[in-house]
């Protein structure tokens, strides 16, 4: 319906949040296959979060290396699996999905203000005797005073923008392969000098992995973090 | 509608003696229905009940049992010799700030319901509930007892009193509240 | 002391959740006897009674039936409830179905960051926060006062409690697996 325009206007409440979006928006199921497929727009998403505190786009980040590390892993399969059983994310996303459902009823009784159950209120009555409560003190009423400051701070809602440009896998291996029929031999770090973000820079890596995966070149690094030679078979 | 029920909901939540004709005419029904389901309840609410339901002429109200009135009032005693709970220290903390205040006004900051944590800042002695011509609803403050507490003989000398007072945040929530009156 | 009628009353004009344990300790009587007596007053407040018992894991208060409050409605004001926020909405969710919870085990479950949220709740008082001795961390379970914003009197009355509840995903990977596996 109007599931477009909701995504560009959506506020997310975490990177779970996000990912569900993304595939309700490609109208996909949950399997490790369509997560991994919605790994650029959520990798791009990131990009715009660039201004957002630490904290908060750290949880964002875990979600993104469990996403690369998919990724890589379906497009070269002889990876090194020990660390499958640490992923789970489809299994993480179809049992947080199921609160999000949920949550959406208890939101329905919440505003159902006709349901609201009322406790007995009794007559007021000052008691005879009044003691000082231990933690009453000029330093726990203002340190009481800054926390509900901080609470009623507007929450910094996370960018609503949602990028449309996506820099795809696709475009990238289309223009490696110009590249290489201009070459024979092509650096990855001149690749990727022209790039403008992380994000393009995991692309194009990607990118490479997808080349190799369909035969079309060899790579050779002579040192670890040393740069990649990508040549065409 | 199930008037035993609905009228044992009206009468707990009440806590004050209502009378039977006004509850007939509120609820729709006749005098004779309410007269009916007040016997039902006397069944249930029994001498040896911790909860009594006493009949004055027209009026009718739930009380709890006065034989148990020494063990409530030493339950209550106890009660107040413990920490504030968060929200307790929260609401008092915007009654020192923001006081003299209105019930409503407290509930905006908080974003929640505050009658019960009241009462009991009232029963504790913490606050003083006073009608003020300026405002239609009772206003809160804090207590002589409890600026003892604090050590402050005015309510200006609490930490930041001035700048925390006029707050930003809080006049917006104050400007919202008035908003929302209007409607 | 007719342990029964007293903690009637003091539940009564308690007017707010009360600790079970406390209440034991008040009272000078053993936890048994006081979840007895509790048994008993489960039997006077039925399900049609206007009022109702509601015990959440050590938290117990009388509130009305919320199947009346359209009737109680009209003879007290409205409370005051503000909307939740959707990270809100989800951790309490999490809270309700999940508690008693440990923080990263709601972490767990939501990918996110829940600290400042958890706090909000708390202070609004719609989730309790207490040490465990079974666990290092403290845990959290949702409040009565939530329960009664919610309607309901008990909390196995949310929709799908029982399989959300007892779901064990994540809690135990093996587990998990076998559950999958065998589906």
């Amino acid at each position: 319906m109007k599931n477009n325009l909701q995504i560009q206007s959506k506020e997310f409440s975490g990177p779970l949040d996000l990912l569900l979006s993304l595939l309700d928006e490609k109208k996909m199921e949950i399997s490790e296959i369509s997560i991994s497929a919605v790994t650029e727009p959520f990798l791009n998403y990131l990009e715009s979060l660039e201004e957002i505190e630490a904290e908060e786009l750290s949880d964002f980040l875990v979600v993104a290396a469990k996403l690369l590390l998919l990724k890589s892993r379906s497009l070269l399969p002889q990876i090194d699996n020990d660390e499958e059983s640490d992923i789970n994310l489809d299994e993480q996303l179809r049992l947080y999905r199921r609160f999000v459902e949920v949550s959406h009823k208890l939101h329905k009784m919440w505003l159902d203000e006709k349901k609201t159950a009322y406790p007995h209120i009794e007559e007021i009555k000052k008691a005879t005797e009044i003691v000082r409560p231990i933690n009453f003190s000029l330093e726990t009423l203002s340190q009481s005073m800054v926390q509900l400051l901080k609470r009623l701070q507007p929450p910094k809602a996370l960018p609503r923008t949602y990028i449309d440009k996506t820099i795809t896998i696709k475009e990238k291996i289309d223009k490696m392969k110009e590249m290489l029929k201009a070459n024979k031999k092509v650096s990855f770090k001149k690749l990727i000098e022209t790039a403008t973000s992380r994000t393009e820079v995991i692309v194009s890596f990607l990118a490479v992995l997808e080349l190799i995966k369909q035969n079309d070149i060899v790579l050779r690094q002579d040192e670890s973090f040393g740069d990649i030679e990508l040549s065409k078979i | 509608m199930d008037i035993v029920s609905v009228l044992e909901s009206v009468l707990f939540v009440a806590s004050k003696p209502l009378s039977i004709k006004k509850i007939a005419k509120s609820l729709d029904v006749s005098l004779s229905e309410v007269e009916n389901a007040l016997d039902a309840l006397l069944n249930k609410y029994t001498d040896i009940s911790g909860v009594h339901l006493v009949i004055l002429e027209d009026n009718v109200q739930l009380v709890s049992n006065p034989n148990n009135t020494e063990f409530v009032e030493k339950f209550v005693k106890i009660e107040f010799k413990e920490d504030l709970t968060k929200a307790q220290l929260e609401t008092l903390t915007v009654v020192a700030y923001r006081g003299p205040i209105t019930r409503p006004e407290i509930e905006n900051i908080r974003g929640v319901n505050c009658a019960v944590i009241l009462r009991n800042l009232l029963i504790r002695g913490l606050v003083n509930e006073y009608e003020d011509s300026e405002h239609l609803l009772p206003v809160y403050e804090l207590s002589i007892d409890a600026l003892r507490f604090l050590g402050v003989s005015d309510i200006t000398e609490l930490p930041d009193y001035e700048s925390l007072h006029s707050n930003e945040l809080l006049e917006n929530k104050k400007d919202e509240e008035n908003i929302l009156s209007t409607n």
